[in-house]
């Protein structure tokens, strides 16, 4: 009935440069056991964002490409084109892929560009210090919204897996959280199944995860959590948003 | 009870969420700081632990690890 | 081969193929669009990889990242399209990756217009980007010069791991001259694996590879920097090409002038010489590394008494020869800078008022 | 000796293609040659220049303000270009669009109606092979077996419309010597 | 106004506000995050916009759009944004629209790092983007120079309807020193009405503006080439600006340094004075213009041996420096480029070693 | 019974430089009209794009900037912070809209700024010689994609009306087209509608045109027509997608 | 009847849309080239024409007016 | 005469505004003062340290490598800087965190156990005004009065602090007396 643990092949032993309770690090350990499992290590290569993540390929021992600020999806492109064997993946917070990079992630996808992309929405920019993001909730302080987002003045949170959902290209593309256990079980399943997709060369693949930032948003990491569940998870409902066979 | 379970003080950063997700409530946050200047989590009551691994799943920083061994010893 | 007559653009994508780079990512820009409308075919034949970019700033790190994978990959475009991939080509350089980028000039600033112009003389060779770099950039005044020096330039990114330019006007991509390509194809890449993200099994190693440009330990950026000034001062040493015309007259005037324009002087001398003056150029077809002193010596020649930088441009390399002459002569500009390359007649003109 | 031939005329005349098959026959004859076009928006629709360059060493400057040839294929061309071509050189003029001369004396004008000459042949579009044959017969700047070869290059890929600029090219020729 | 100790970034947010610039746009980048952080509050007590763009490329644009139309607009980023903007800029040099860019520099190539540098010397002052234009730049060496240069910078700006570039690196934004700001606020934007488009019936006319880059016909390309250079020209007779140190010494070495790097020198050559050896140094507060012809004077000076260019960058403002001496006397370079800034007893030890 | 027709007050008399039978000359006649009847030449500001429509300056009487290629939409973001009760719109093609311009529409969309967005799809670069368009059909050949678009390669085309629909900020987005008589009159009143929205400072508003590039398409005019009936509109279904009610 | 038609000939491209839509066929592509090089569009029968406007909503160069006038005379 | 106070502490230990109280009481005392932070990614979780040089002429290199005096909040802060601290100075040490010297004895140590007596005011958080109104008194770098009027400018906006820091100054002081 017990479970044994330990830290997957793929993740090194450093320890993470990220803040106490920060989902980033989940994150990385579910990639790492992912790309264990499908014994890909030896052949991918993972592309770090400009965000809290820059440092990611600290904490994986396979190749690594660091991006500049929202440009993962084009580097990652251009690698599958060149190498469609290598197993290519942008891990990207939401400034990066839905401020700056918008217009990269918007045409890999549409172009079905046969990489996948762990897109960490943590609702705020965390690197430089918080301050407002595409998806940062309504009346959310930030210190560029610091009286709250107003939505009148910048418009509603983006909603990245709904709008590339209406590509009219095939892909998978699925929402998931990393608040509780059941949501990280969940996490990593279409995880993997986002990277099965690129082994089979079928689409582009997405997975959203909805992250905290308890640095930035001011919170424990406990309350952090609850904040996003309250908050966030009712604005970015779970849930798979298109599958190739959908399309 | 073939399971050993520790938490390794030089990874914990003292997040806490192991301790909010534990079922059997076996965790708590020691009250004096680690070398890395945080205050580690502990199991509290490891009489309780069901090592259902809970725990490890939430752990942003892989600082916990149940491993299989012959005899039980907890640190 | 036998001699063909292509168009600049198009010698361009074969030449790139010849040189065995069988990648190209780019994005629709006048007047070097046909260097893509020629490789879409010529991609297909040989199996290589083509793709038309959303941006400039995508196909940047476009060639960012397939050349970290390890591919020769390379782009073309023009003025406004290379100010785009500023970003990127510092993010290149900083990574050392090797990539060949070629800019057909258009006038500036801004929209401005299609036609030739040299105006992005100081973006090529000083400012491409933040940051401390450089490219190596190549200047070509005939197609068939543009032929070699793209087949030259991948080796050269390669030796250096850094990006080289192929500074082009737009006469240089829209004319059709005559042009031969070597036999051989050079379809084998130097060996990357010391250093490219191409897969560890790829390479048959376990020791993970790294491209990046982020250094936050200060003292790692700054031997990183000192590290990439080796490689520029290497250029320096090894790298400077330059070409003369009329050098060996008694010249009183010295005409620094690149590309097309060169060409335009080159007759220009020819007809002052009918008239009895005799004028000497040095042709860089390094922009930088920059033949100073081979500017530097032609300029001291006994009975040079001025030197003159002939430019598509409102006086830009004049800098760098103000540099290299050291106030030993006066050094003037002429040019032009909005489509019309100034003609033989002018540039004569222009010779007389020095004097 | 180096010669500059400025080709003329509204888009669609096969003005470009005429310079190429002309600098394309001068490049086997082992002469240098430069086709430098004229780009830009004025593609769009309107008009299209390009200039060959042919010379035996060498060419300098692409870019010539005084060509020693014109070969004008619309009127508006001829009246831009007329006064810009060296004295001795030949103007040549598309007799079935331009009413008007060059109004120099200076050089040798040749006035052929290309197009009623290549409606006869079958079709109006071998207007501009008569016309560059006729100013290659008239000028001796290739020889006409060069010429011939050139064409038939140009039309590798479409084989079967060569008999016809064959046919195309000696109606060009005819042309200038019915003029003599 | 009585004295407050603030952070250079926040001064510089406020040093608009009181040259009457009530509009802002920018994207976040350390290390200048908080200008927008301290600005989006105090644009909204004082009524202006604030508002943080999408990307730099977007933001280049915004602020283009916003000037244009006839408003006295800025923006603040580090290295990488500012190639972002590099097309963006061009365009408004092209155009002819006054803004104010604020380029609080930080180590690069690439992502290069966050602490200060100097490493963007060269695509300020000449590779910006493509073409030919260039941009005002100012490079404070305290909060306060960076207050007034601010201030100075949007009238220079709508004097010659030119973007102006305040460079600086990190540590100027993120020090606090003390400053003082005049009283008076100078809210009346200048008279805008002869280009800007703002509306017909705010002008009271029926001629509508037309705001544009594009010169399809190449003399007019050139036309308007030659008339953006005559304001360069006019920059060059008349925006020339620099400080000295110690120049009324007999100083056997000329040392040449702006913004931070400026004031370790000042005390380097306090330090070397108690040791007995004078030195003197130009400090260029406009790097362009460059203050060619008194570098170009103190080098020349009776005792000057060498000159050094001390920089926090590989050797860039050096090219500037030779320019200027044009061969009078040897010049030295001497410089850091990671995020540490040289010590005075860094810089003291290298002046020992070239004497 | 009869009607008159004469050349709006809005629209200047020189001749345009566009091909034979281009739809742009439409588009323009159209804005133009609009911009009259709601009497607001005197208060409004164009964008013209880079593309063909780069110099729709000349052609219309009132204030205009021009934009870089993909810009326009960040231009005209700057125009109306700063400038609010002046008309703005911007005037795009799909390549410069939809392909470099990615990012700032759907940001400047997002953030619901005031202005308003003609965008012309015409399935192709017009400008530049007829490159491939993100909104070029499946198999359309064009210079970059001679042998026909493969959607295997590059992915489908994109639809701008339904994917900007797909944000959460309240705008007016539709797609019309310019082919028939027919059309031409719900064009004009999509674009009225538009511009409504805007001087209610109500919203973002984006009306899509489907349009034609006879000379790009290697078409007659008329060919180009039906050409684009019979491709186009039946991807490109036309109506209205969003309204700030129905948001 | 009040009203005057006329295409200018300056602005007509000869793209013939015109031509296409006009209800009452009354417009066809004239066979000589126009000063602009184009080959202009003009009313063959225009007894027939209704003033509908059409070819004038159509044209995408303002080629076409319709405007009242007290005599009836068409060019 | 120039000093330069090294501050130096854990994130969150309130090292940026000990700088910045001091740097703000010297220039109302109209010195000159530059504060200098470290900033950078070492600023998540990690350390902070701050410069403030204050001097009688205007400031040159605001970036220090030795400074004359040293306010050591934990212990790697000590480990880092002591060496680093001109002879003569002033090094504090917070007797709370750190049980290890300095190692110097050409310099006066201080050592207050802040986190004791700030706890003894009501907040841990006093701590850092108590470390600096300690090194104050001792270092004299400016008047108790300044420092006390900078404090109340720096909680201008919750002035519900101020009586509390003012005890917080007022133990700092003593607990200097209480050494010597
Ligand atoms: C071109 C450019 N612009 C801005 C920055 C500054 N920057 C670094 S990270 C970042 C945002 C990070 O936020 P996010 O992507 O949400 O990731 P997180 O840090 O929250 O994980 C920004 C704006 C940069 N490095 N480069
Ligand atoms: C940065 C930049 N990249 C590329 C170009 C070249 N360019 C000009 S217009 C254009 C595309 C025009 O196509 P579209 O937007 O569809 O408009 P159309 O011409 O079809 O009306 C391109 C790629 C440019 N001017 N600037
Ligand atoms: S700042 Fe936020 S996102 Fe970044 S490491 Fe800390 S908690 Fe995580
Ligand atoms: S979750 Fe991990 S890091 Fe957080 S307290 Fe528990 S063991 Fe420590
Ligand atoms: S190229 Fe196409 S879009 Fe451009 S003007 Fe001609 S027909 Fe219109
Ligand atoms: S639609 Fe206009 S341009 Fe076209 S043929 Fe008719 S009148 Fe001429």
């Amino acid at each position: 009935m017990g479970k044994t643990f330990t830290k997957p092949e793929a993740l090194s032993d450093q320890i993470t440069h990220y803040c106490p309770g920060c989902t980033h690090g989940v994150i990385h350990r579910l990639v790492a056991e992912v790309i264990d499992e499908l014994g890909i290590r030896g052949r991918t290569v993972g592309i770090a964002p400009v965000g809290c993540a820059v440092l990611a390929y600290n904490y994986f021992t396979f190749d690594f490409q660091e991006a500049a600020h929202g440009r993962a999806p084009a580097m990652a492109t251009g690698i599958k084109r060149v190498r469609p064997d290598l197993m290519v993946f942008t891990y990207q917070g939401d400034g990066d892929l839905a401020s700056i990079g918008m217009g990269e992630i918007i045409h890999a996808a549409n172009r079905g560009e046969k990489f996948t992309t762990i897109f960490v929405n943590n609702a705020i920019y965390g690197m430089t210090g918080g301050q407002m993001a595409p998806t940062t909730m309504p009346d959310q302080r930030t210190s560029t919204s610091p009286f709250g987002r107003d939505v009148d003045d910048v418009g509603m949170p983006i909603k990245v897996a709904e709008l590339l959902s209406a590509l009219q290209t095939p892909a998978y593309i699925a929402r998931q959280a990393v608040l509780k256990p059941k949501h990280i079980v969940r996490a990593k399943k279409v995880i993997k199944q986002a990277f099965k997709y690129q082994m089979e060369g079928r689409c582009f693949s997405l997975v959203e995860l909805v992250s905290t930032c308890p640095t930035n948003w001011g919170l424990t990491p406990v309350e952090a959590i609850k904040w996003a569940e309250d908050t966030m998870l009712p604005y970015y409902p779970l849930g798979v948003y298109k599958t190739p066979e959908s399309s | 009870m073939p399971y050993q379970y520790s938490i390794d003080e030089e990874r914990c950063k003292g997040c806490a969420l192991c301790v909010a997700v534990c079922p059997k409530d076996v965790l708590e946050i020691a009250t004096d700081v680690s070398p890395k200047g945080y205050f580690p989590a502990y199991q509290a009551r490891p009489e309780d632990c069901i090592f259902c691994a809970t725990c490890c799943l939430m752990c942003p920083d892989v600082a916990i690890t149940i491993t299989e061994s012959a005899e039980n010893n907890i640190d | 081969m036998a001699k063909v007559l292509m168009k600049g653009n198009e010698a361009i994508g074969e030449a790139a193929i010849r040189a065995g780079c069988l990648n190209y990512f780019a994005y629709p820009i006048t007047p070097q669009s046909e260097v893509a409308e020629y490789l879409v075919r010529r991609m297909k034949e040989v199996g290589g990889v083509f793709l038309q970019g959303e941006s400039e700033v995508a196909v940047s790190y476009m060639i960012f990242g397939a050349a970290a994978a390890g591919a020769r990959v390379f782009t073309t475009s023009s003025s406004p399209g290379i100010s785009l991939m500023s970003e990127g080509i510092s993010y290149i350089s900083g990574a050392q990756c090797p990539a060949v980028f070629v800019n057909i000039m258009r006038g500036g600033p801004g929209l401005g217009g299609i036609l030739p112009s040299q105006a992005d003389y100081f973006q090529a060779t000083k400012g491409m980007g933040h940051g401390d770099f450089r490219l190596l950039v190549m200047a070509p005044a005939s197609v068939q010069e543009a032929v070699t020096m793209v087949m030259n330039a991948f080796p050269l990114a390669e030796k250096y791991t850094n990006p080289v330019m192929i500074l082009g006007d737009g006469l240089i991509g829209q004319m059709m001259e005559p042009v031969e390509f070597p036999d051989d194809l050079k379809t084998e890449p130097t060996n990357k694996d010391a250093w490219a993200t191409n897969g560890m099994d790829t390479r048959g190693s376990d020791k993970r590879n790294l491209v990046k440009s982020l250094f936050l330990d200060p003292e790692a950026l700054n031997q990183h920097n000192l590290a990439l000034k080796a490689k520029y001062d290497q250029m320096r040493k090894e790298e400077v090409r330059f070409d003369t015309y009329n050098t060996d007259s008694d010249y009183q005037v010295l005409i620094v002038s690149y590309g097309t324009m060169s060409r335009v002087c080159r007759t220009a001398i020819d007809n002052m010489k009918k008239m009895g003056l005799e004028v000497g150029m040095v042709r860089p077809q390094t922009l930088f590394p920059f033949p100073e002193e081979q500017v530097m010596a032609a300029a001291e020649k006994e009975g040079c008494k001025v030197v003159a930088s002939i430019e598509m441009s409102m006086g830009q390399m004049i800098e760098d020869i103000q540099r290299s002459v050291q106030g030993k002569k006066p050094v003037h500009w002429y040019g032009k800078c909005g489509g019309d390359v100034p003609t033989p007649e002018e540039v004569t003109e222009f010779i007389q008022t020095i004097l | 000796m180096q010669t500059e031939v400025q080709f003329a005329g509204f888009g669609g005349q096969g003005i470009m293609v005429m310079g190429k098959i002309l600098a394309h026959a001068a490049m086997e004859e082992g002469l240098e040659v430069s086709w430098v076009p004229s780009y830009g928006p004025e593609m769009r629709g309107g008009t299209a220049y390009c200039t060959v360059v042919v010379s035996d060493k060498p060419i300098g400057s692409p870019v010539i303000k005084n060509p020693t040839h014109l070969v004008a294929m619309n009127r508006p061309s001829l009246e831009k270009f007329a006064g810009t071509i060296k004295p001795g050189g030949v103007i040549f003029i598309n007799g079935s669009l331009i009413s008007i001369r060059s109004g120099r004396n200076d050089v040798q004008e040749l006035i052929v109606p290309v197009i009623e000459i290549a409606r006869d042949l079958g079709t109006v579009k071998a207007a501009n092979v008569v016309a560059l044959s006729a100013f290659v017969a008239k000028s001796n700047i290739v020889r006409i077996a060069s010429l011939k070869a050139s064409i038939e290059a140009e039309f590798a890929s479409r084989k079967k419309l060569i008999p016809l600029n064959m046919k195309a090219v000696e109606e060009g020729i005819k042309a200038v010597g019915d003029l003599e």
